[in-house]
């Protein structure tokens, strides 16, 4: 088990990466740390690695403090994102290099290494340098030496990022089956929400050294704490639009929105941002009631699906507080077969029940105790 | 990158450079201080003065700086370094740099192993090949041009010292510029060449603003070397009548021929005082560089290997 | 048409960077060609001629009590001082690149002004009381250490730029895996850079190679001279030198090095790999 | 006195020799001969001496430099080769001490005294005390070529009785096609060699010394009156003024004079020796003997040379001192004195296989008799000799000198070039009042 | 108007980067060239601007041979992945740049600098230097220089992939945008098929040098022609099966499957590969006759949906030629809530009518005249 308290970590130049950050992460689960670039993530895996040192909290694996302990005697492996494979070494002698450190003999070490890279399908590389092989195959290596130590914790920095698109499907799957094999806690650094959603048991989204959501990826996706998690986690962003409480219903976009129970407590006139998936949005030729009407101004295919990005002018009326004044955009997932022509006038009906309210940048839940005042 | 990557801390670190320090520290230092100590004194290597030397204070500095012969051996030096090293090693090195940047085979390994042969052949014998290359009467170079009785060495003195020392530590200049365009992404020369840039545009644009850093530690390096360059003695013997008698020479007859050491150690001091303006003027360019050249960081570390 | 303008063009630049390779590799040659050609001259003169082939001037100079002994008393001294330049720079550079010392580049450009003092004539009176007092008159140590002294802030400066220039990922990572930091050193680190070591190893040696002055001072005994100590003795009394013997010995004395260097380049890559920057 | 209590002492001997290079036959001869045979003596009278031979090969600034050193931290070896001119400047310096103040009685007991003139002698006296055996001396002549001679109508035996003759034997083989008609060496580049065959003794012939009565010579008549031989020389075409800046010029001009291009050279008996011998020489002349000529130097005019003299010279050479720091100055002083005795003089000539003047009487008298030219020297030279003066600011003065000479070649005039060189020695040596003459 | 007859390119090595290709790229149109690592797409687009000279063949720009042309010349503009900002010139200076080289007054540079600048909403940062400049951001001022000389053609190689996984979703819209606005012809390199489906008009797949296919992205998506481009096309990979035909039907990885109408002329016995997208294969929890039965080993967030990994026994039979000996591996996209549990055992019925057959790695179509041979 991984427990961070009240984790702070400020570089000399004033830069606060982390922010009194607490985490616990139970034991063989694969969670993942997601953020944009420059969150933090980085940051934090080093710490717990002992790469960096705190400037306060604790940082305890299995339930010992580790804080002031050197990252050797961690007991955990890393893979960066760069593999940092030695490059004068031959893959056995990569792989084998924590076990040379610590002292197995060099027939046993290099035994264990060839038995390891075998898993891996690496057994006919083993004689080769690290400039020598692909981007796959050194990050094959790059686990392979993380693994062929036995550590308590993989902390892997991004290890897919440098792939090629279709080997990062590839890996992706490949680790994970590998993680559940192995049952080793694991922290999994990625800026990419499907690769987060895909392999992690528990999702953690990270934003300016603060932690925003943790939670498993269906409770990240379906329910995003706050309007920057929705619009970082889903394969399209979610469209997130300003609204206001109007007459007993929202007034979002130029469409007249029923009031979702959860905003039922909200006065009039109030502020909201209305968040609907584009995969919860429905497309029809026809004026419709509770739909944004706009005209198409994208058109993305998704191979079974497009993604239909609609222009919707601004209201007649006044606009609703932050929108733009050349009006919103709005968009949806189509599937296969019903996309529309550019350039058409269509409506876009988001489905109530999957629609989300924030206020003050906060979800409205059923009890809307905070929003109520 | 962090303070500490390698987990040496302050005492680790301490550790490894001691041994450095502590060498540098007896053999350095300690004798530096010691040289501009002597400066101060009337101190010979024989004779009187060197039973009972005295301090004479400044006087050393204040003679050497009125003597006409030491501002004209500076005058010279500066000539040397400015030719042989500013221009002569670090324009041809980057000339050969770049035209052989993305050749491989036979013949840029020949060319720079020619160049580099004369970087490492030792001084006195490099010294003897350039007397017999431009000797008046039996000199190669005459044969070749079929100009004989030319007196290269006793006509154009420095002139033909800047030329050999240019031939001499080119290789040093070209193998840190062969580095340094290495560091040049290709795409921004590509970028400027879709552009329409021309050869010169390029250079002008693109590789040079890059490769400022490089150019001038290079600089710093081959100006100190040079200014310090013994070989000239070897050569021509600071003649004929002093018209190449760069300050290392100067300092040579001052403390070994007339035996002045306590000259010889000020005179030093001043070599010295003028690197030290060169390495500052270089300095004040570097940080001026410094300024503007953070050099963009991509989003993200492109590196996506191909197989 | 452009196209064929353009093929002109692009021949004459062709035309251009031969011309420009052609004068290159002359210019640097050239030189050599007496180097070549007197040691095998029986009558050898200053002039560069097809020479009366003879191989006794080599004969002439194996006959010299010391000419051969000295290139070894060269390949000690020099190979002694490239040794402790390059693993001294190396631990220096290693740690001056990862540990954040305030002022240690101001430090650094000092002494390597200072060196410009030592490595000059005046500090000869030092360099040698120095040495008396250490017991270091008359030894292969003393010339090793005293030359060391005058080579090791370049080449620190130097080698830092190439420390500086490898990604620290390497090192994190084998420290996660326990490394000390002196396995990462020996490990990771001197490997990494490994064609700059072998670049200022061949430039120590070159240097020391050369030397003359400090190397007669500190020696004593012509057994330890090294070689080009012992060019300066084949001239006469009246200072003229014995070209025979010369050119012999010149070519001897300069094939180590030579030899060094083709070595080194093939075997570990002699270049600024990631180069000097700052 | 010895060393360790079982008796065993080791001397060492250092010189600017060494086998196979530089003065490779006296260096031979230290160890084959003098080494050997002092051993042995020194064991036959019941001593367990050792001796080493520290050998050099370089320059002599760079050879003096680092004996400089070596006793300065009060090291060094025990009998030491020095140039006598080096003598004054080292016992100034307190490196060196008068011999019987390092060995005692034994020196003035010395049975070669007698041998050696009181010319010689004073190479080794600095301040009317003996510091060191002479080892032998030269004398400088002008060297003609007869061919060229007889082909310009001069002379066969010339014996020039004035500069002016010197000049008229110039012009007469100015007309002689790709000959140069005179080298006296000038400049810089020839270093000291401007000075010994050139500058001083020609000031002597034109009656001052560089140094006397504790004055240095400043820019006087004297000063102006070479400097106006020069001019004849270098302005009027007899010589070539580009040899005199070339840094091996010396050496060109010695190869110049054996291809019969020079007509006449002022040099010293080592080229005889040395540089133009038939077999062994650098620059070798097999028929030496008949072509090469050889003349005393003429003052400017007869009797206008120092002391009156109608002609002059100038002598250097080498001279061994004990080092007085040694540990064993007893048999340091056996050791030197031995290799001044007469047989290991001519043992050092005979190994040489060449012969030289050496500073014992005796032993010239047997070994010069085969040598006319050496023999000249010995005779007719050395009775009209001067010594240079010992001193340490003297490399200083010749090198002004120098200088002087070098504006003269390069256009400027004698007065200009004089006035130059008496601002300079003035400085040199400290005040208007160590300086004579103006 | 691009047109390539008969490319190819030879590195000095001997590695043949472009093979005797043949390629006509319409005015206006937003071409993607697709293809994994290292089969030539940098290669051909360098080709194409001038950069490379070709071994053999021809390009030509606008109807005019420019094969002999030097880049300068050939009014395209390139984005390179890296963007190739000069980092020691602000963003005026950037994009000003080519207009620089063309020798345009610098007032009027400068003007209309600013002008595309305040375009791409670069408006503020125009007096910023590169590194002090988001990637997002970096990657705009990159597109700007190439907008701001008005060239015939666009040539973009890979310029979203230094971008995190979020930008790069903003980003392809705003640049499909972009292009629609500008209508001229461009050329973008990529080896994530997701952005050559959503961006381009028509795709080419690449391998080995080669064009596999050309085509719109419905096309390439629906009816890949080999199995290298249905392995390549798709979010998630294809399901490629070998199966062979037995009793007319199909026998693929232990289910008897309707012999397709297309491979109606194959013979008894024949070796085919069926292919069938994740998104059309069914899970159900009981037997279905024409499904594979299988045992869930991996499950896979994809937010909306899962991704569900089979792992199907082999045959009790005879294995079908070619299936590797431990069974094969079946992937089916679930939506929603209708997951199965990892290790519960399923049966997966593939979508006959999506269904491809593949038969010497060639799609068989209604006419299979090759097959029938
Ligand atoms: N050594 C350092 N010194 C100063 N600031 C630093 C240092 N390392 C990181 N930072 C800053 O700390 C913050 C977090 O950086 P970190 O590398 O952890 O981000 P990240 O989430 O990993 O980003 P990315 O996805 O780009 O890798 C950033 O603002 C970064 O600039
Ligand atoms: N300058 C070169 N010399 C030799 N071979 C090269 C050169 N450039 C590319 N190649 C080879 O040509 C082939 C195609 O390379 P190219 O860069 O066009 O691939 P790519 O499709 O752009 O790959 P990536 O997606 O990795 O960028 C590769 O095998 C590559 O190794
Ligand atoms: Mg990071
Ligand atoms: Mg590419």
């Amino acid at each position: 088990m991984i427990s961070l308290h009240g984790l702070t970590k400020e570089f000399p130049g004033g830069v606060r990466a982390i922010d009194a950050l607490d985490l616990e992460i139970a034991d063989g689960e694969f969670f993942a740390l997601l953020g944009p670039s420059g969150c933090g993530k980085t940051t934090l895996l080093r710490t717990i690695a002992g790469l960096e040192t705190p400037t306060r909290g604790r940082v305890a694996i299995g339930g010992v403090d580790v804080t002031a302990t050197p990252p050797g005697r961690r007991d955990v492996a890393m893979v960066f994102q760069d593999y940092a494979l030695f490059p004068h070494m031959d893959v056995t002698d990569n792989i084998a290099y924590p076990l040379r450190i610590r002292k197995v003999p060099r027939a046993e070490r290099r035994a264990r290494a060839a038995e390891t890279a075998a898993r891996l399908s690496l057994a006919e590389l083993l004689a080769r340098r690290p400039g020598q092989l692909s981007g796959g195959q050194q990050q094959r290596v790059a686990l392979a030496r993380a693994i062929a130590c036995h550590p308590r914790a993989f902390l892997f920095d991004e290890p897919l990022s440098n792939l090629d698109a279709r080997l990062r499907l590839e890996a992706r799957t490949f680790l994970k089956r590998l993680q559940r094999d192995l049952a080793v806690t694991t922290v999994f650094v990625t800026h990419d929400q499907g690769e987060a959603l895909a392999l992690a048991d528990r999702v953690a989204v990270m934003s300016g050294g603060r932690i925003m959501q943790v939670g498993t990826p269906a409770e990240v996706f379906q329910r995003p704490a706050s309007t920057f998690v929705a619009s970082f986690i889903g394969s399209t962003p979610m469209n997130l639009l300003p609204g206001e409480v109007r007459g007993g219903g929202l007034r979002v976009a130029g469409a007249r929105l029923p009031l979702p129970q959860e905003a039922a407590g909200l006065p009039e006139g109030a502020g909201v941002v209305y968040g609907v998936r584009p995969e919860y949005v429905d497309l029809s030729p026809a004026p419709r009631p509770g739909a944004f009407a706009g005209r198409v101004a994208v058109l993305e295919n998704l191979g079974t699906a497009h993604l239909v990005t609609l222009e919707v002018p601004a209201e007649d009326g006044e606009p609703p507080a932050g929108s733009e004044p050349g009006g919103a955009t709005v968009q949806a997932v189509v599937p296969e077969g019903g996309e529309p022509a550019l350039g058409e006038a269509v409506w876009a009906a988001p489905r109530h029940e999957r629609a989300l309210v924030y206020h003050d940048d906060v979800l409205l839940t059923r009890a809307p105790d905070r929003a109520a005042r | 990158m962090t303070s500490d990557p390698s987990g040496l801390g302050r005492g680790g670190a301490a550790a490894l450079v001691l041994p450095a320090l502590v060498l540098i520290g007896v053999f350095l230092v300690f004798p530096a201080l010691w040289t501009i100590y002597l400066g101060l004194t009337d101190y010979r290597l024989t004779g009187l003065a060197a039973a009972d030397p005295q301090v004479v204070g400044p006087a050393n500095y204040l003679d050497a700086l009125g003597d006409e012969r030491f501002l004209g051996s500076t005058w010279l030096s500066v000539q040397y370094v400015l030719g042989s090293a500013v221009i002569g090693q670090a324009c041809l090195g980057f000339a050969i740099a770049w035209l052989v940047r993305d050749r491989r085979g036979p013949l840029r390994r020949v060319v720079e192993g020619v160049v580099l042969l004369s970087w490492i052949l030792p001084g006195s014998v490099v010294a003897y090949l350039w007397i017999a290359l431009l000797d008046r009467d039996g000199g190669t170079l005459n044969a070749l041009l079929n100009t004989p009785g030319a007196a290269w060495l006793l006509d154009h003195p420095m002139l033909s010292l800047v030329v050999f020392n240019t031939w001499r530590g080119t290789a040093f200049s070209m193998m840190l510029y062969a580095a340094a365009l290495e560091s040049v992404p290709p795409s921004h020369l590509e970028t400027a060449r879709l552009a329409g840039a021309s050869a010169f545009q390029q250079l002008r644009d693109v590789v040079l603003p890059r490769i400022r850093g490089h150019v001038l530690t290079n600089l710093l390096l081959i100006s100190l070397w040079t200014f310090n360059d013994f070989t000239p003695f070897l050569i021509t013997a600071g003649g004929p009548e002093g018209a190449s008698e760069t300050l290392p020479v100067y300092v040579y007859i001052v403390a070994l021929r007339d035996g002045e050491l306590g000259v010889g150690a000020a005179v030093s001091f001043l070599i010295l005082a003028v690197n030290l303006v060169f390495a500052l003027v270089y300095l004040r360019l570097l940080r001026a560089r410094g300024r503007d050249a953070d050099v963009p960081a991509p989003a993200r570390a492109a590196t996506r290997t191909a197989a | 048409m452009s196209g064929g303008r353009a093929h002109a063009g692009h021949m004459v630049r062709r035309i251009g960077v031969f011309a420009f390779f052609s004068v290159v590799l002359a210019f640097f040659s050239l030189p050599m060609l007496w180097l070549a050609t007197a040691p095998f001259d029986a009558n050898p003169s200053i002039t560069v001629s097809v020479p009366e082939f003879t191989l006794a001037n080599f004969r002439a100079i194996l006959d010299n009590p010391y000419a051969l002994g000295s290139l070894g008393n060269s390949v000690l001294q020099a190979g002694g001082a490239a040794l402790v330049v390059v693993t001294l720079a190396a631990t220096a550079a290693y740690a001056l690149s990862r540990v954040r010392v305030p002022g240690r580049d101001a430090l650094l450009y000092v002494l390597l002004l200072l060196s410009s003092i030592v490595t000059g004539t005046a500090a000869m009176v030092p360099i040698f009381e120095l040495a008396t007092r250490l017991n270091l008159i008359d030894t292969h140590l003393g010339v090793i250490l005293t030359v060391s002294g005058g080579l090791l802030p370049a080449a620190i400066f130097i080698l830092k730029d190439f420390m500086d220039a490898t990604p620290t990922s390497y090192e994190e990572s084998a420290r996660v895996f326990g490394a000390g930091p002196v396995q990462i050193l020996l490990h990771v680190a001197v490997p990494l850079v490994r064609p700059g070591l072998a670049t200022i190893a061949v430039w120590a040696v070159a240097n020391v190679w050369g030397g003359f002055l400090l190397q007669f001072i500190l020696i004593r005994d012509p057994q330890r001279a090294p070689g080009s100590v012992v060019l300066y003795t084949l001239y006469t009394e009246g200072g003229q030198p014995d070209l025979s013997l010369l050119s012999a010995f010149s070519l001897l004395y300069s094939l180590p090095v030579v030899l060094m260097y083709l070595f080194v380049s093939t075997r570990y890559g002699f270049r600024f790999h990631g180069g000097i920057k700052r | 006195e010895e060393g360790s209590g079982d008796g065993a002492v080791t001397l060492t001997i250092t010189a600017n020799a060494i086998s196979g290079g530089k003065n490779s036959a006296t260096a031979d001869w230290i160890k084959n001969w003098v080494i050997p045979r002092f051993e042995e003596t020194q064991k036959a009278a019941g001593r367990n001496v050792h001796v080493l031979f520290q050998p050099n090969g370089v320059d002599d600034e760079q050879y003096k430099t680092k004996v400089a050193l070596d006793l300065k931290s009060r090291g060094g070896a025990d009998v030491i080769d020095l140039d006598g001119i080096w003598i004054g400047e080292f016992a100034q310096a307190g490196y060196l001490k008068p011999l019987t103040e390092v060995a005692g009685a034994a020196v003035d007991a010395w049975e070669g005294w007698e041998q050696i003139p009181q010319a010689v002698q004073g190479l080794g006296v600095f301040e009317g005390k003996k510091y060191a055996l002479p080892v032998g001396t030269d004398g400088r002549v002008l060297y003609y070529n007869k061919d060229l001679f007889r082909r310009a109508g001069l002379p066969q035996d010339w014996q020039p009785e004035s500069w002016r003759e010197i000049l008229d034997a110039g012009t007469a083989l100015k007309r002689l096609p790709g000959v140069t008609p005179i080298q006296i060496n000038a400049g810089t580049a020839m270093g000291e060699a401007t000075t010994m065959q050139g500058a001083l003794p020609l000031l002597a012939g034109a009656g001052a010394e560089v140094y006397s009565g504790g004055r240095w010579l400043g820019g006087s008549q004297a000063v102006r009156d070479v400097l106006g031989f020069y001019r004849q020389i270098y302005g009027g075409g007899l010589g070539d003024p580009r040899l005199q800046q070339e840094a091996k010029g010396r050496d060109k001009s010695f190869a110049e004079f054996a291809e019969g291009k020079i007509g006449i050279l002022a040099e010293g008996d080592y080229f005889w020796r040395s540089v133009i011998a038939p077999e062994a020489g650098v620059a070798p002349m097999k028929d030496r003997d008949a072509k090469v000529g050889y003349a005393l130097i003429p003052a400017r005019e007869p009797g206008a040379g120092i002391r009156g003299q109608d002609f002059v010279s100038m002598s250097g050479g080498s001279a061994r001192v004990l080092n007085p720091f040694s540990g064993n100055p007893g048999p340091a002083w056996e050791l030197l004195s031995f290799m001044h005795s007469a047989e290991a003089t001519e043992a050092e000539l005979t190994m040489a296989g060449e012969a030289r003047i050496t500073a014992r009487a005796d032993v010239n008298d047997k070994m010069l008799a085969g040598d006319p030219m050496l023999s000249f020297v010995s005779e007719k030279v050395l009775p009209l000799t001067a010594y240079r003066p010992p001193l340490a600011v003297y490399p200083q003065v010749s090198a002004a000198l120098q200088e002087a000479t070098a504006d003269v070649v390069a256009g400027r005039t004698p007065e200009e070039a004089a006035a130059a060189y008496q601002e300079k020695v003035i400085r040199i040596a400290g005040g208007p009042d160590k300086v004579a003459g103006q």
